[in-house]
């Protein structure tokens, strides 16, 4: 590259970099579907644009091919621009979740979309390119790289929360976002600049080299909190967190989805990219500043949504405490616990993805009918559409961490993971975990309430038509969520293997 | 499991001390058969005389059948014991107590019980048996128990015919029956619990029979409530006896520390640790108190007179009650040594004293009764002191003989009074209001209560005389004065208690319904009573005894619903069919069943009734020759008593011989005295109080101070139920309620409903302000805080983006300056 | 040479920014302030860049500036959207949602 | 592996799924047919247990796992799906296959309010799951899903089917046992790290329980004894107990009290003491005091009642007091006592609701003050309730008393051998105050039934009102009134002549005694109350060895 360029004393002739394509097929296929949808959408007049939808989620399947592919080729890990990029099987996983994700978030979109007339074209097309932000992402061992990623899968996403053009939340929404997320990554790369310039480089494993327990400067220090700082932002961590209700509730439904699972799991991507490759020593900076952002997401998360009434909001917070345990383990990581704490944040993830993009998909089906958020609009859902009200308190319960439902497993591995590090506030931290998941279920159960032991509203009981993408969500998610917690090796088996 | 006794080897069995458990099994089956089919029985007419339905042929059958193994058990064993070669006889006529001694030093003559002994079940390295332990002890109790049940059954069989619970009735009377033999069969403590729970089941449901009115059940419910306090002692007690006991009993190849012989052998082994056996006689003794009515325990007993009558006299008189007794005799090794308190040198025994209390309290207590059974009752409850006291000077055999005795005299004396209620007083007991000169009206009763009552009184060649005498004369024997002489008064006040109920019932002028008229409201009868019958759910003693006198009305009260509803009720008491129904309604006179009409007045009652009484009255006469001393008669000694304070094979050094004192007019004599003048002076009293026109001291009570607060006094029983209230409950109660208001709503209650009380209102404070409250708030108030802090936190989602970039740096910023500080 | 002097502008641009962040109300003079922190980290890259003789700073500086373009592109798009349906950019209005 | 027959249990654990796949697929207007599965279900499940019993190898081998399966489950945490039998489990196990049945075949003619029997009738068996489950789970992690299976639906019984606070109640249930398996998870995982986290399975811990220091083990003891604590309940974590079971349905309360409660006892004895015996021994003295307060306070909680089903609840605390009095002696007495009593309270407080259940179904009303003479009315079921109040105040010969006498006797002498030993003097304490608390047991329940059950009908229980108070028929039976004049100024004051004579102008008329399903579903649990007291054997045969096994590790314990 050009700084080996420069940096060599002898000019050697311009050699470019071996590229691996098999490596990169996934973001490629990824940048083909996002140029397909592009044209697509200039060509097609407005009662076509479904077709939009389809090819943008045959897409996001097909870049899931050369995942697999890669997976089966070896576990060999493929170092790329100087260990600018690099694809593992950790990020082969962490890729999968996000396609998978995605594909599930279209899904969602369709009809949302169709019914409330919006832009289709434009839509796939940025939440393609966020979702290949957050592709990448995966495989940045990079300070530049994880920046371009970062912004790569930010600033879409600030345009589709405020996708509902004339609605002044949604623009509140996109707007907030916006200029906090820019606000942070801007301190963020403040924080990248010291480090760079304590260590002398952007790889994050020359980083890794130099930075030592006890040996560190104040810059450093400096620009490993600024850093951790940039990304706790993106996973709404406490006190970084206003943001999100926020632009939660005002974003587009299935918006909300994908940005309270994919960008909030690209963050988490991004701090373990950090945390593991750049500060596998910096456990005294970041282990207390993450613990403390920990135990007050989850508190603080909880006890918010102990009283909201707008569901939407209620699981704004809920996702923020979620966000608070799936911090927990990289409290602990760099320790003798690293191994387990990845296990757990990975599994964390995808448990979480599922179960929480299954109940936005309810969300949007019951709001489909009842055109409220409000959460007394489930009232009795039960009594008129049996399958959605047990699927909703299936993914309630998940969330609460009830086996045999996926979510217990995520959390396990959480307690897992603190407590194999046998420190004192590990064990403490595990006992705030215990406690909060007790408070979780004061406002899961309250839903559940809802669609259980309460009267439908205004005794309108006409069943719940769902279209068929819609279904397949349910179905989708549905399925995992009960999968990964009767069988949690199907999760477990790949992120107990993956290191960095 | 038995012991290789030499002596053993050549003493005679046979079938029927092997099989003696069958003489607790047979009722058992008979319970369950009247429980089964007994309501589908009618009534089968055999040419003149009718069997009755209802299921009451099983229980009388099952009783005479196991009256007849009960027979054959204590024929064996007295062939077993005449086998071992050695009788009182031979030795002419001194006292039992040198021949006692006598034989004390050899021991081959010891006669070894037949055990019988199964495994229950083991648990936790310990085996629980179930058997049969056949002594003499055990071998007489089964032999009276068995007999009273079935003289009791028959009797009942006319008594409460036409009742609307007659199968009940009999169901219970049987299953008691089968509860008490199964006890006085145990070998063990664990099969005694069970016999001893069963009977206080039996008792609830019999003092409640009559449960429409609320003062019966409630009556039911403070006799289970207060023994159920005793019973305590006795799962506490067996506890420690049975880890204190076991290791010892199982070295020395008895079965377990619940194994009877076990027990004894421990207790008397000089091993035992003292404080284990001290505390564990306390508990059990606790559980006697309870049982046999014991101060302070006693309250309930007269309560239970709530029961119909066949109850007061099988249960209440002459059976349950003996049972705290019996299981001192029982296990008197335990008692013996661990309840002997050294007192300025003299030993005292525990026992002895309560027993005494008991006596002179009770027969005071007789004198105020104005119910007859309420006498009765009461002269019970200190007969039963006399056994205490006994077992207590360690007079064992008189004790046991008096239980024995007593059984005859006392069960005919409530049969007698039953028999006035059903045939001469129109079912009241009321001796002042409804009864008096009945001899002439009714002469076979008449004549059958005398001869008890001279029983009871000890009158010489009756039977209470070779019984409780010796008692008596034990105590002077082995020096414990006091007590000599508290039994002397006692048998004073015996008599004139006596003498007064029994001039009120059969002498004097007619009064009330015995002189036939027909007056329904019993209620008014007691005045002194009423006052507290209206207070709002007084189980207060008396005021329970204003319902319990006049319970048996009730009997016959709610079937006149029923007459108007046969068909309706038939099918909830399949057992009432319409004529007994009707024959029992006596308000309106549209049926009249003929001996049951109250308007052809006192009458003698039908033989079902007279012919046991006759029974009984014969055997309260001659029961006492077995042991009458008197004449140097000691078959029950022989047979009953264990030899020279052996309860077992001795091991190591055995202690505790029994002192018993050698029979002579001269120690009679006091007692007998003291009879005679009780006789007289009461006599001469009643005559003068109560007797027609111009009796000098007509309501002398009422004239003179002193006199009428005495009478108060004995009328509230010393204020005892006060007393209670006030102190120990009050006492209690205030530092766990900490709210004294409630206790001035209760002061006047009886302590078994105070003590209700205050423990349901404690615990509705409790409920109220700790659970509710403390507890269960910490749980609310958490959430609530959760919330709180949620809302506390709302301002800081102001939704102001510029607040949200200054705490998002300000945050960043701390944390930076923190982490800098600590980490360089 | 001495590298302090520059790191020293860059830590008072830095904070400038913040300071803009946090007390503008008006949306585009937030962009402006952000902008300003975005600046003083280029010029620490470049800084660090010399001082290492590493190129890598000076690129990571470069792509600082494109992502910033499109930054403030999109940025400006969104204030003109609330522009026009609030005819103003004040951030205090923009306060529908909280709690 | 003892036999051939493992499949077995698995099989007896999961096959009330089967019915609920079949069920889903009924429409829920097809209400007796869903029943009908429902029952089928649970009486094919119970001859399973019935043919694991028949197969289960008795005497010496009681002891043993049987059934034993072990096969990989989630290798990733080391957790494996290790499943068997033995002494202590059975008795529950099939227990719990029982109860459901029973409680299934009520509900035939008692679906309480809102109806919807599809959705009850799965929840049931979902329940039976993971009340199965929980007793023969042998790996931490198994024990923990199935301990929490059992959550969701017994929350949404409560919910949905329940009274007027139901989701109060339904709430405060989930949160206090949620609390509590939180903390347990995490104890259980401390629990695996301490012993070198090798693996979740019950043989392997106690097998290397030696491997904590002392003071650790009292922490993960601690962690462990809120979440068996809150179950089974202890004070004072008792409180979700009375409103759970008042405001739940009587099918739910029966399951709540015969099968739930026992997951906690059942914890302490198969994971709790086993696992971590040095923890337990500086434990016992707490667990011991505790409970005997749960003794006295429930009873005195009992005597505050006006409900019955809310005494009957109370009454659940101080019985499982004993029961934990048993476990706290950590001998073997102590605790055999301690299964039986929960096998006896299983039998007694389930047979209680189920009257409660059927009064309330009848009179719709369970205040106490309003009752009285019911057995005038439906003698029969007074009749089962008097017995059934008899065998619940430990009356010999009937089963109650054989889980409470040997817990109160095993207290006199608390487990001690060369090197450890619980404070004697603090036991017999105990031990006196358990007793008395016999009494307060008797107290409350005699109470109850003579406030009940005797008496004349009250104008309730008569038919006369209903329950609100509102005369049912003023002014009719013009000769009622008459009689009561008549009978009136004889001084006996009324006799409710509807009794019999309202035959048939009664609103009430219809009030029948012991129906046929009630029979059917009651006369097992009768039965077995009666043939348990007679004949403890039948169980203490089967649960003497694997106790005395479970204790081992207690036994084994130097003090160091």
């Amino acid at each position: 590259m050009l700084s080996t360029l420069l940096a060599s004393d002898v000019v050697a002739p311009f050699s470019s970099p071996k590229i691996d394509y098999h490596a990169l097929a996934p973001e490629l296929v990824l940048a083909g579907v996002i140029v397909a949808v592009l044209l697509a959408d200039l060509f097609l007049e407005e009662s076509k644009k479904w077709v939009l939808s389809t090819i943008a989620g045959f897409g996001l399947l097909a870049a899931f091919i050369p995942i697999v592919t890669l997976a089966v080729s070896g576990h060999r890990a493929r170092s790329m621009f100087g260990g600018a990029y690099v694809v593992d099987t950790y990020s082969l996983l962490v890729k999968g979740i996000f396609l998978l994700a995605g594909y599930v978030v279209v899904l969602l979109s369709q009809n949302y979309l169709e019914e409330g007339d919006y832009y289709q074209g434009e839509y796939y097309f940025l939440l393609l390119s966020s979702i290949l932000g957050m592709v990448m992402m995966g495989s940045s061992r990079d300070l530049v790289t994880i920046f371009v990623s970062l912004e790569f899968l930010s600033i879409p996403a600030y345009m589709l929360a405020a996708w509902r053009k004339r609605d002044l939340k949604s623009n509140e929404a996109g707007t907030k976002y916006y200029l906090l997320g820019v606000f942070a990554s801007a301190v963020m790369l403040y924080g990248m600049s010291l480090l760079y310039g304590d260590t002398g480089t952007t790889i994050l494993k020359g980083i890794g080299a130099k930075l030592q327990n006890g040996s560190m400067s104040p810059v450093a220090v400096l620009g490993i909190v600024f850093v951790i700082i940039g990304f706790a932002f993106k996973v709404s961590a406490v006190p970084f967190h206003n943001w999100a209700p926020d632009t939660y509730q005002g974003a587009p439904t299935p918006i909300t989805a994908f940005l309270s699972v994919a960008s909030k799991a690209a963050g988490f991507v991004a701090l373990i990219n950090l945390i593991y490759v750049a500060f596998p020593h910096g456990g005294d900076v970041f282990q207390p500043m993450i613990g403390v952002m920990a135990a007050s997401t989850m508190t603080l998360g909880n006890v918010m949504a102990l009283r909201q009434t707008n569901i939407v909001r209620m699981l704004a917070y809920s996702s923020i405490s979620q966000g608070g345990f799936i911090l927990m383990p990289l409290a602990v990581a760099g320790g003798k616990s690293s191994g387990n704490a990845l296990t757990a944040i990975v599994t964390y993830l995808a448990v979480y993805a599922a179960t929480n993009l299954g109940l936005f998909a309810v969300i949007i089906a019951v709001s489909r009918k009842t055109r409220s958020g409000e959460v007394s609009s489930w009232g009795g859902l039960f009594s008129y559409a049996p399958l959605l009200g047990v699927l909703a308190t299936a993914f309630l319960a998940s969330l609460a961490g009830i086996p045999p439902l996926g979510g217990w497993v995520a959390k396990f591995g959480a307690f897992r993971a603190v407590i194999t590090s046998g420190t004192n506030w590990g064990y403490a931290l595990a006992i705030v975990g215990a406690v909060n998941s007790v408070i979780a279920f004061g406002y899961y159960g309250s839903l559940m309430r809802e669609i259980w032991m309460k009267p439908v509203p205004d005794g309108d009981t006409a069943p719940i038509r769902t279209p068929s993408s819609l279904n397949a969500a349910l179905m989708i998610c549905g399925g995992a969520t009960l999968a990964l917690g009767v069988v949690p090796g199907i999760i477990l088996r790949f992120s107990d293997i993956i290191k960095l | 499991m038995m012991l290789a006794q030499d002596a053993a080897a050549n003493l005679s069995s046979g079938w029927f001390l092997e099989h003696a458990w069958l003489i607790a099994v047979v009722p058992g089956i008979g319970f369950f058969l009247i429980l089964a089919v007994g309501k589908r029985i009618r009534d089968i007419k055999v040419g003149s005389l009718t069997i009755p339905g209802g299921g009451s042929m099983f229980g009388v059958a099952s009783m005479a059948a196991s009256l007849v193994l009960a027979a054959g058990t204590a024929y064996q064993w007295i062939q077993r014991v005449d086998s071992a070669g050695a009788t009182h006889g031979a030795l002419g006529s001194f006292g039992s107590s040198i021949t006692g001694m006598l034989r004390a030093e050899g021991e081959g003559n010891y006669i070894t019980p037949v055990v019988k002994s199964y495994t229950w079940w083991r648990q936790g390295g310990a085996t629980f048996t179930i058997g049969s332990h056949i002594d003499g002890l055990s071998m007489i109790i089964l032999l009276l128990v068995a007999f009273i049940s079935t003289l009791v059954q028959i009797y009942s069989l006319e008594y409460l015919r036409g009742d609307r619970r007659y199968t009940h009735f009999f169901a219970a009377l049987t299953l008691f029956a089968g509860g008490m033999l199964t006890m006085v069969l145990a070998d063990n403590m664990v099969q005694i619990i069970l016999g001893w729970e069963i009977m206080g089941l039996c008792s609830f449901m019999l003092i409640g029979h009559w449960w429409e009115d609320a003062a019966n059940s409630r009556a039911a419910l403070k006799a289970f409530f207060t023994v159920r306090v005793g019973d305590v002692g006795l799962l506490v007690g067996v506890s420690i006896i049975f880890f204190s006991a076991n290791s010892f009993a199982t070295k020395n190849g008895f079965g377990s520390g619940f194994d009877l012989q076990g027990i004894n052998a421990w207790a008397q082994s000089g091993t035992a640790s003292h404080t284990a056996i001290l505390w564990g006689a306390v508990a059990l003794f606790i559980a006697c108190i309870g049982k046999s009515g014991q101060f302070p325990l006693h309250t309930w007993l007269p309560d239970a007179m709530a029961g119909p009558t066949p109850v007061s006299s099988l249960l209440h008189s002459s059976t349950m009650v003996v049972a705290g007794v019996y299981l001192v005799a029982r296990i008197y090794p335990v008692f013996h040594t661990g309840l002997s308190i050294n007192v300025a040198g003299s030993h005292f025994n525990l026992i002895a004293i309560i027993g005494g209390i008991t006596i002179i309290i009770a027969a005071a207590l007789a004198f105020v009764q104005t119910d007859i059974k309420k006498v009765l009752a009461y002269s019970t409850v200190s007969q039963l002191g006399y056994m205490m006291m006994g077992l207590g000077v360690g007079a064992w055999t008189p004790a046991v003989f008096h239980i024995f005795t007593h059984a005859f005299f006392k069960c005919c004396l409530f049969l007698c009074a039953g028999s006035i209620s059903h045939s001469g007083s129109h079912h009241s007991f009321e001796m002042k209001k409804d009864m008096g000169g009945l001899r002439k009206k009714m002469p076979i009763t008449f004549a059958c209560w005398m001869v008890s009552t001279a029983a009871l009184c000890g009158v010489p060649f009756f039977s209470g005389f070779f019984s409780k005498d010796e008692i008596i004369d034990n105590a002077h024997h082995a020096g414990y004065n006091v007590f000599w002489i508290i039994g002397l008064v006692g048998a004073f006040m015996t008599t004139a208690y006596m003498t007064r109920a029994t001039y009120l019932t059969f002498f004097g002028k007619p009064r009330g319904a015995a002189a036939g008229e027909h007056d329904d409201a019993h209620g008014d009868a007691h005045d002194p009573h009423d006052l507290d019958v209206d207070d709002a759910h007084a189980v207060q003693p008396h005021a329970v005894a204003a319902h319990g006198s006049t319970t048996d009305d009730h009997a016959h009260q709610p079937v006149m619903a029923m007459a108007r509803t046969v068909g309706d009720v038939a099918d909830i008491h399949g057992d009432v069919d319409a004529s007994d129904a009707e024959e029992a309604v006596h308000a309106d006179d549209a049926h009249h069943a003929a001996e049951h009409d109250v308007h052809h007045g006192p009458h003698e009652s039908p033989a079902l009734i007279t012919v046991p009484l006759v029974i009984l009255a014969v055997l309260a006469f001659g029961s006492g020759y077995l042991n009458a001393a008197a004449f140097s008669i000691h078959k029950f000694t022989d047979w009953v008593s264990p030899i020279g304070g052996q309860f077992f094979p001795k091991i190591g050094e055995a202690s505790g011989e029994l002192p018993e004192a050698a029979f002579k007019w001269v120690n009679a004599l006091p007692s007998i005295l003291l009879v005679l003048a009780g006789f007289a002076v009461s006599a001469a009293v009643c005559i003068s109080i109560y007797g027609d026109t111009a009796a000098p001291l007509k309501g002398i009570t009422k004239r003179i101070a002193p006199l009428r607060w005495g009478y108060k006094f004995l009328f509230n029983k010393y204020y005892l139920d006060v007393l209670y209230e006030k102190i120990i409950v009050h006492g209690v109660a205030y530092p766990v309620s900490a709210a004294a208001y409630w206790f001035n709503q209760n002061v006047l209650d009886g302590i078994v409903n105070g003590a209700g009380k205050w423990a349901r209102k404690s615990g509705l404070w409790i409920y109220k302000n700790v659970d509710q409250r403390v507890v269960d708030g910490t749980v609310n108030g958490s959430g609530a805080a959760a919330r709180g802090l949620g809302s506390a936190l709302r301002p800081v989602q102001s939704g102001k983006v510029n607040q949200y970039g200054a705490l998002l740096f300000s945050a960043a910023a701390v944390a930076a300056l923190v982490l800098i500080l600590v980490n360089t | 040479m001495l590298i302090s002097e520059f790191l020293l502008l860059g830590a008072v641009l830095f904070c400038i920014g913040v300071y803009g962040v946090i007390v503008r109300k008006n949306a585009v003079l937030v962009l402006m302030s952000i902008e300003l922190i975005l600046n003083s980290v280029n010029i620490n890259l470049l800084a660090f860049s010399l001082k290492y003789n590493d190129i890598s700073g000076q690129t990571f500086a470069l792509y600082i500036i494109a992502v910033a373009a499109a930054e403030v592109g999109v940025g400006l798009a969104l204030v003109l959207l609330i522009y026009r349906n609030k005819r103003n950019i004040s951030l205090d209005e923009l306060s529908e949602m909280k709690g | 592996m003892l036999t051939d027959h493992n499949w077995i249990l698995t099989v007896g654990v999961f096959l009330p799924l089967a019915g609920v796949l079949i069920m889903l697929f009924i429409p829920k207007e097809e209400e007796s047919l869903n029943k009908a599965i429902a029952i089928i279900t649970a009486a094919v499940t119970l001859a399973v247990g019935i043919a694991t019993m028949a197969w289960f190898k008795y005497g010496s081998d009681s002891s043993k796992l049987q059934f034993h399966v072990d096969v990989a489950w989630i290798p990733a945490i080391k957790s494996r799906y290790i499943i068997g039998l033995d002494g202590v489990s059975m008795p529950l196990y099939i227990l719990s296959m029982v109860i459901t049945l029973l409680v299934m075949i009520y509900s035939w003619d008692h679906i309480p309010e809102p109806g919807n029997a599809k959705a009850f009738m799965i929840l049931m068996l979902i329940l039976q799951t993971g009340m199965a489950g929980t007793f023969v789970a042998q790996d931490l992690i198994l024990f923990f899903v199935f301990f929490e299976v059992v959550l969701l639906p017994m929350y949404f019984m409560i919910g949905v089917w329940g009274g007027e606070q139901r989701q109060y109640a339904s709430l405060k249930f989930f949160l206090y046992t949620m609390f509590g398996s939180a903390l347990m998870l995490v104890a259980f995982l401390a629990l695996f790290f301490q012993t070198g986290a090798q693996s979740f399975s019950l043989e392997y811990l106690y097998a290397h329980s030696s491997m904590i220091s002392t003071n650790v083990a009292v922490w993960i003891f601690a962690g462990m004894f809120v979440g068996f604590a809150v179950k089974v309940p202890m004070f004072p974590f008792h409180t979700w107990l009375p409103d759970a079971h008042t405001q739940a349905p009587t099918q739910g309360s029966v399951i709540l009290a015969a099968i739930l409660l026992k997951l906690g006892t059942y914890g302490f004895i198969r994971i709790a003491i086993p696992t971590l015996p040095q923890a337990a021994v500086k434990w016992a003295p707490v667990i011991g005091v505790l409970a005997v307060i749960g003794i006295i306070y429930g009873a005195l909680g009992c005597l505050a009642q006006t409900d019955m089903k809310r005494l009957i609840a109370f009454s659940s605390v101080a019985h499982m007091g004993f029961v934990m009095l048993g476990i706290s002696t950590l001998t073997q007495f102590g605790i055999n006592a301690a299964v039986y009593g929960m096998v006896a309270h299983g039998l007694i407080t389930g047979m209680l609701f189920f009257l409660a259940g059927s009064i309330k179904n009848r009179y719709h009303t369970l205040e106490i003050a309003k009752m009285g003479g019911i057995l005038k009315r439906i003698p029969r079921l007074g009749w089962i309730l008097g017995m059934c109040a008899m065998a619940s105040l430990g009356l010999p010969g009937l089963a109650g008393f054989w889980g409470e006498f040997p817990a109160i006797l095993s207290a006199y002498s608390p487990f001690h051998n060369d090197y450890v030993h619980l404070s004697q003097p603090l036991f017999r304490t105990l031990m006196v105050i358990a007793a008395i608390g016999t009494v307060l047991a008797a107290g409350y329940l005699l109470w109850m039934f003579q406030r009940v059950a005797f008496g004349e009908a009250s104008p309730l229980i008569a038919g006369d009102v209903d329950a609100d108070g509102n005369d049912l028929h003023a002014g009719a039976h013009a000769g009622d009134h008459a009689g009561d004049h008549l009978v009136g100024e004889r001084g006996h004051g009324a006799v409710p002549f509807s009794v019999g004579a309202a035959g048939n102008a009664d609103p009430h008329a219809e009030v029948h005694d012991v129906g046929i399903f009630e029979w059917i579903a009651w006369t097992p649990l009768l039965i077995g109350i009666v043939v348990l007291g007679a004949y403890p054997d039948l169980m203490f045969k089967v649960l003497n060895g694997s106790v005395t096994k479970l204790l081992a590790p207690v036994q084994a314990l130097t003090g160091k």
